[in-house]
């Protein structure tokens, strides 16, 4: 089990800076995708399927997708042209900050006792027990959720139909 | 279920009767601007419904099952809408006494007849779907009004309620009358609400909750805190209790028109005739006197305080001023409209001579025949094709036969004629005032004649004589343009679903005064309302003299204008050739707006002008006085020499701060990740102080 | 995968049976597989169905595609591949030699990497995709208890290696083909998820063996399948509909659309890596045919079928029926219907296929809540019927009408 | 399994950094938008290892992760669409050439 959390964590990482270093737009989305599966495989490891199966069902099955789209309709169609940079001009700024914050991050975590927590016990949860909470202790974080993505949807859709309907 | 807890869950379900005119209002807003039959119906249903309801109420309110009660009926229902901390709360509730029972009742009535005249008034707008959604949101907050039980809800609804009438009266804002007396009545109102709200502020300071009853000895509510509230003094001599009245009285004497702040309700006749009788009968102006019944309490707290002779003034001269104002009025709305700051001022003198009952039942029986008479003036302008100056209407008796008997009715029942509901209601006013003091009772008894007076000439303007429709324009009408070609068509009858409602209304404007009757063992509706108040000693002076002066200024009436009714649109009135400067000085209405022009606005503008000038001349004067010493020392400065370091600084100084603009310039750069950056740094510094600490 | 780990040891014992005639190294081994160790145990048990998804269902793969030239054969009226064994049998084989021979072109101004990676990930989801399917009674590689979830999470992730190959081939009908692709199979998606909903409400469980076993029972264990309810039925047909479109089949292949776009995405490819595409695109196929089996075929229920050895194989021979029946429509249908027009499939998906079935998962609300069958049967059909009559009506553009020959007659 | 939970918290610490340092640094905005994506699953990891080590009877960390990863849907969706929008009118989705805000 130690192994597999540290083959994932090596691919969520190197997904992760692949994904926000590339060149090529197309190569970042795809090693977002490859960061998606990794994190995917932690919940299945933390016995969290269901988050899991969520997790590949919306990251990669949407948000990935979707931003394949953006990509190919904000881009010359092959993508090439990307940025000419490796890390933009202001690479040190965001590279500084980010060591700060993880250093930080790193600090606190070794400080804390509660890092050397090891499980307790072991919980799987059953796909039905999500369910019913869902409909009745969450349910209106739940309806309002469904409200929000509505939303989301429409606005979207509303943004990017704009120029269409300013030339009507 | 006992009667007791069905009372509870009557008064739990309170919420339900302005909960369908809201739901109706949300549905409306939704609807398209074709579908107006669905969206009249709902209104008219819903408003059903909530009447429905009321009754169920009202009549719980009357008697259970061991008869009749004999004391006050009155159960709350509350609710904390949100928690401060631990201890403190907002709590919110619905009340169920006999008051929120009556006022319901007719809100929900008389709003049900009112809608369904405005079905016909406003056939042909284009705007039907948002005139009854309004119609419907401005029903749902009246009845939110009347059944609160929480002195903040009362004022959100409140403040409902001034919403609605402003969106209403301009309607039509395409007209600028209507634009200007839509801003003119919320303005006018927004002031006696700035008195409003001090009061309740005073009242939450005082007595820590704005629940009204709570039938918790632990926790009173703020009505339940009188006695200890009147032993607190508060401002300009008075105990809390009286200064918390007398602030609340402010916010009705902006809703209810009294004297100084009535100028918003004749202007706004400007709105649909069906909204000037929902303004003026059911919702809006008797919002400021229900109010002050809901916090009677607070009023006869302290029994010698000024606060109860103040109220009992200010509607004695608002009786007496708008009553003559109506007598000189041509326009048949502005007539009215004069009545009903006359009749409101009635209702507030009998508050201050302290007949709960006599007020609030006056408002009951006005409510149906002020009804009555807007919608009929309705009928009227709709039948005589958008005509408004009664100079230029006559003879419509023959034309329009129910709308006239139906007219006559209210009329009559409004001059207080004897056994119609006016005149049972006004008694009993005029008696209470009588054993408070004897000025004010002859003031009203006089604006009783006038009212009498005003009413008969606008029947025998309206509906007698020659028609004169056909006549030139008389110079300074208020015919609307728009409908200059119809101005030679026949007048002709109204159709069904509005001469109904008045028909319907004339019926309660004759009977419902038998309520309150005192010849069947005492005054049945005081017995409900305040059963507690002691009834007036009956005198025979008051009653035959009121009866005296409603059935003189009837005769009076006839006979300046009845005799010989007006042959032409251009004749002038009668009254004005016998007494031209009182009439013109009537008929501009005591020159109200003027002297408001001249006093109110001048001020401002000396204040204005103050200030210019005292900017001008203080202000610069001792700049400049500065200046010139400066520019003395500097000259000597500048002899003495060292020229280089008082320019030199300067300029460096002026350099130092152009240079900070600049670069305080750059961090507003429009670059997100800019921003984004110094957020994420400031996180970086909120860790480390966390990490050290 | 209980089953499976009583499976093994018993397995192995009959290994060591075999394997006991060898000479001199027959009975110490023997004697090894006759008590093995826990490890050995594990490792068989997890072999097992691995094994089994490998081979069994490639090879099915293989055939398919001879049974579909063949039937396509029939159906243009022509014969079909019969040249290489009797009727064509070995016909499967020769093309995997013949694609595994030939050259492997990649254009020169090809993203190289993402073109290689692309084959490689088309087969993935469609392998993976078949260990949620139950085979048997008690016969499912994986009991996942999310497992239809984790079907529809799997199939999203076909959509990639789609785009990837389209995109990395630097051709314009590539890209075309790709964006097609993920259009279609992203939205096509959708109604089929809620199609599954429906079947997952009655039953109460992601778990595609409990769905199955939900299903038997009744007469010759067969009335209880899904299909035989009017929800069920209105969700089989949706979901068949989706599959198709999903696995890109006629009339849903606009993304490979030969008449328009070449070969749509795999236009780049050659050898074994178009061979890659074919099978990936054809596992996807075959095992969304399973899964739609297992959710509304009633799985492996038939008469006869149940626990036990006997009533295992027997299940296991209806699941495989079952599953020859939905291939043997999947060709009819693409040798019968014409290619869905790309501005058609959209607007067929958004207008009518999601609608319905968010109908159905109301109709499944009404069958939850009507306790009385024949009231439930009534209301749930009428229900159904009322609004598949409305959504054709609004979805129909045109008005079909006979044709009229303005010249000709 | 023998990883205690800070190894979780530092793994999510360090990729919730690389989400930053993209997000900050990186002009094009969808890579941008790729960063913040990053530090979304960063944040939701955190809460699953949580839930897994501490809190594993309730299903509160679950339903907040389930409800984080919609609330990150919606926002990827409006983002991008906001990006498309961006293109049509600057031609670009540098995010170092959209400056009208600029004081």
């Amino acid at each position: 089990m130690d192994t597999i959390f540290w083959i994932l964590s090596a691919i969520t990482v190197i997904g992760a800076v692949l994904a926000i270093s590339l060149r090529n737009l197309i190569h970042c989305v795809l090693s977002l995708i490859l960061f998606f599966l990794g994190i995917a495989g932690h919940y299945f490891l933390l016995r969290a399927d269901f988050l899991g199966a969520v997790q590949i069902l919306i990251y990669i099955g949407a948000v990935a997708v979707l931003m394949l789209f953006a990509i190919m309709l904000t881009r010359h169609v092959t993508g090439d042209e990307g940025p000419r940079e490796v890390l933009g001009g202001k690479w040190w700024a965001g590279m500084g900050t980010a060591i700060i914050i993880a250093g930080l991050l790193w600090a606190i975590v070794r400080k804390d006792a509660l890092a050397q927590a090891l499980p307790t016990g072991v919980a799987a949860t059953s796909v039905a027990e999500i369910g019913k909470v869902l409909v009745t202790d969450w349910v209106v974080p739940f309806e309002a959720m469904a409200v929000l993505l509505t939303a989301a949807l429409i606005g979207a859709v509303v943004i990017a139909l704009e120029e269409i309907i300013r030339k009507r | 279920m006992d009667h007791a807890e069905y009372l509870q869950h009557l008064a739990r379900q309170q919420w339900l009767i302005p909960l369908f005119p809201l739901v109706a209002a949300a549905i409306q807003s939704l609807l398209k601007r074709p579908a107006r039959k669905l969206s009249a119906a709902l209104t008219i249903i819903t408003m059903g419904l909530s009447c429905i309801l009321a009754v169920r109420a009202l009549l719980a309110t009357i008697s259970g099952p061991e008869g009749i009660h004999h004391e006050v009926i009155r159960t709350v229902f509350n609710f904390t809408w949100f928690k401060f901390s631990d201890t403190s709360s907002l709590d919110l509730g619905f009340i169920l006494d006999p008051l929120t029972a009556g006022m319901a009742m007719m809100v929900a009535f008389v709003g049900f007849w009112i809608f369904v005249n405005a079905t016909g008034y406003m056939h042909d707008d284009e705007n039907f779907t948002r005139f009854f959604c309004f119609l419907s949101l401005f029903a749902a907050s009246m009845l939110g009004l009347v059944i609160s039980n929480n002195l903040l809800l009362l004022f959100m609804c409140w403040e409902l309620v001034g919403l609605c009438s402003y969106l209403l009266i301009g309607f039509w804002y395409f007209k600028p009358s209507a634009a200007a007396a839509m801003k003119k009545a919320f303005i006018t109102t927004r002031i006696g609400d700035v008195g409003f709200f001090l009061g309740i502020l005073m009242l939450y300071w005082k007595s820590g909750t704005l629940l009204l009853y709570t039938h918790d000895p632990l926790h009173p509510g703020a009505l339940e805190q009188v006695g200890a509230l009147a032993q607190l003094s508060g401002w300009w001599g008075l105990s809390v209790a009286s200064t918390v009245a007398f602030l609340l009285f402010i916010g009705a004497m902006g809703k209810s028109a009294q004297f100084p702040l009535h100028v918003w309700l004749p202007d706004a006749m400007e709105g649909p005739t069906p909204v000037s009788a929902l303004i003026h009968a059911a919702t809006m102006v008797a919002a400021g006197v229900f109010m002050v019944g809901r916090m009677y309490p607070l009023f006869t707290a302290e029994p010698n305080a000024w606060v109860m002779d103040f109220v009992m003034w200010i509607g004695c001269f608002t009786a007496v001023f708008s009553a003559t104002i109506a007598v000189a009025q041509f326009d048949i709305k502005r007539v009215l409209a004069y009545s009903t700051c006359s009749q409101l001022g009635y209702m507030v003198m009998a508050l201050g001579a302290g007949s709960l009952a006599a007020g609030q039942f006056h408002l009951l029986t006005h409510a149906f025949f002020k009804a009555l008479l807007f919608l009929g003036a309705g009928c009227v302008i709709i039948g005589t094709h958008h005509e408004q100056d009664m100079r230029r209407m006559g003879g419509l008796r023959k034309y329009m036969p129910i709308t006239c008997i139906c007219y006559v009715i209210g009329m009559l029942a409004l001059s207080g004629f004897p056994l119609t509901a006016g005149f049972f209601s006004k008694d009993e006013i005029l008696l209470a005032t009588f054993h408070r003091n004897k000025l004010a009772w002859g003031l009203g008894t006089f604006a009783a004649f006038l009212t009498a007076l005003y009413m008969t000439r606008q029947i025998f303007m309206v509906f007698f004589g020659r028609w004169r429709g056909g006549d030139e324009d008389p110079g300074h009408g208020h015919g609307d343009k728009a409908h200059e070609d119809h101005r030679h068509h026949e007048p002709h009858e109204v159709p069904w679903n509005m001469w109904l409602p008045i028909a319907v209304l004339s019926v309660f404007a004759l009977f419902m005064g038998w309520l309150g009757t005192p010849w069947y063992g005492g005054n049945l509706f005081q017995q409900y309302l305040a059963p507690e108040e002691v009834a007036s000693v009956h005198s025979d002076l008051v009653l035959w003299l009121s009866i005296g002066v409603g059935l003189l200024g009837i005769v009076l009436g006839w006979a300046i204008y009845g005799r010989k009714t007006m042959e032409h649109a251009t004749d002038e009135d009668p009254l004005s050739t016998a007494m031209s400067g009182l009439f013109t000085f009537l008929n501009r209405k005591w020159y109200i707006d003027e002297l408001y022009e001249v006093t109110v606005f001048r001020f401002t503008a000396a204040c204005a002008m103050f200030c210019r000038l005292f900017d001008k001349l203080v202000v610069d004067g001792v700049l400049h006085a500065i200046t010139w010493g400066a520019w003395a020392i500097s000259q000597i400065f500048r002899w003495v020499g060292d020229e280089f370091f008082i320019n030199g600084g300067f300029d460096s100084g002026c350099e130092s701060v152009r240079l900070g603009g600049k670069v305080l310039a750059k961090l507003q750069s429009g670059r997100v990740q800019n921003y984004f950056r110094v957020l994420t740094l400031g996180a970086a510094i909120l860790l480390l102080v966390y990490f050290f600490t | 995968m209980d089953q499976v780990y009583k499976v093994a040891p018993q397995l192995l014992k009959f290994l060591s049976h075999l394997l006991g005639w060898l000479p001199w190294i027959g009975k110490p081994l023997a004697a090894f597989l006759g008590n093995p160790p826990a490890w050995l145990v594990m490792a068989v048990a997890i072999a097992i169905p691995i094994l089994f998804v490998v081979a069994v269902f490639p090879g099915i793969f293989a055939y398919t595609t001879l049974v579909e030239r063949k039937a396509l054969g029939r159906i243009q009226n022509r014969i079909g591949p019969n040249r290489v064994g009797r009727w064509g049998i070995l016909q499967p084989i020769a093309d995997g030699v013949k694609l595994l021979t030939k050259e492997d072109i990649v254009p020169r101004r090809a993203d190289k990497f993402v073109h290689f990676l692309a084959p490689v990930i088309a087969v993935i989801p469609s392998v993976l995709l078949f260990s949620v399917v139950p085979v048997g009674a008690g016969l499912v590689p994986v009991n996942l208890n999310i497992g239809i979830l984790f079907a529809f999470a799997v199939s999203t992730a076909s959509v990639l290696a789609l785009f990837m190959g389209g995109w990395a081939s630097r051709n314009k009908f590539s890209l075309l083909g790709a964006m097609r692709a993920v259009a279609q199979v992203v939205s096509y998606e959708v109604p089929m998820v809620l199609a599954a909903v429906a079947v997952v409400m009655v039953v109460g469980s992601l778990s595609t063996l409990r769905i199955a076993k939900a299903q038997s029972g009744g007469f010759l264990n067969v009335t209880n399948w899904f299909v035989f309810r009017p929800w069920g039925f209105v969700g089989f047909v949706l979901f068949s509909i989706g599959a198709m479109a999903e696995s890109a089949r006629t009339p849903f292949d606009i993304p490979e659309a030969e008449s328009e776009i070449i070969a749509g995405y795999h236009t780049e490819y050659s050898g074994f890596k178009f061979a890659l595409f074919q099978m990936g695109e054809y596992l996807a196929s075959i095992a969304m045919a399973g899964i739609t089996v297992t959710m509304f075929l009633g799985g492996y229920n038939g008469p006869g079928s149940g626990p036990g050895i006997l009533g295992g194989l027997i299940s296991m021979c209806w699941f495989f029926v079952k599953l020859a029946f939905m291939i043997a429509v999947n060709i009819w249908i693409r040798g019968t219907w014409p290619r869905v027009r790309v501005d058609q499939l959209m607007g067929f998906a958004w207008k009518v296929l999601l609608p319905m079935s968010i109908v159905n998962i109301i109709a499944v609300g009404f069958w939850h809540y009507l306790t009385i069958r024949p009231i439930a049967w009534l209301v749930t059909t009428l229900w159904l019927v009322v609004w598949f009559v409305v959504l054709s009506k609004l979805a129909a553009t045109e008005k079909f009408a006979p044709r009229t020959y303005r010249y000709a007659s | 399994m023998s990883i205690p939970l800070g190894h979780y918290l530092m793994l999510s610490a360090f990729l919730f950094a690389i989400g930053l340092c993209g997000a900050l640094s990186r002009k094009n905005a969808i890579i941008v938008l790729i960063g913040i994506e990053i530090m979304f699953n960063a944040g939701i990891l955190n809460l699953v290892a949580f839930w897994h080590y501490k809190y594993f009877t309730t299903l509160t960390a679950q339903m907040f992760a389930i409800f984080a990863i919609s609330i990150a849907a919606a926002e990827s969706a409006v983002g991008l669409a906001l990006v498309i929008a961006i293109y049509r009118f600057y031609r670009s989705v540098d995010v170092d050439e959209i400056t009208s805000l600029k004081g």
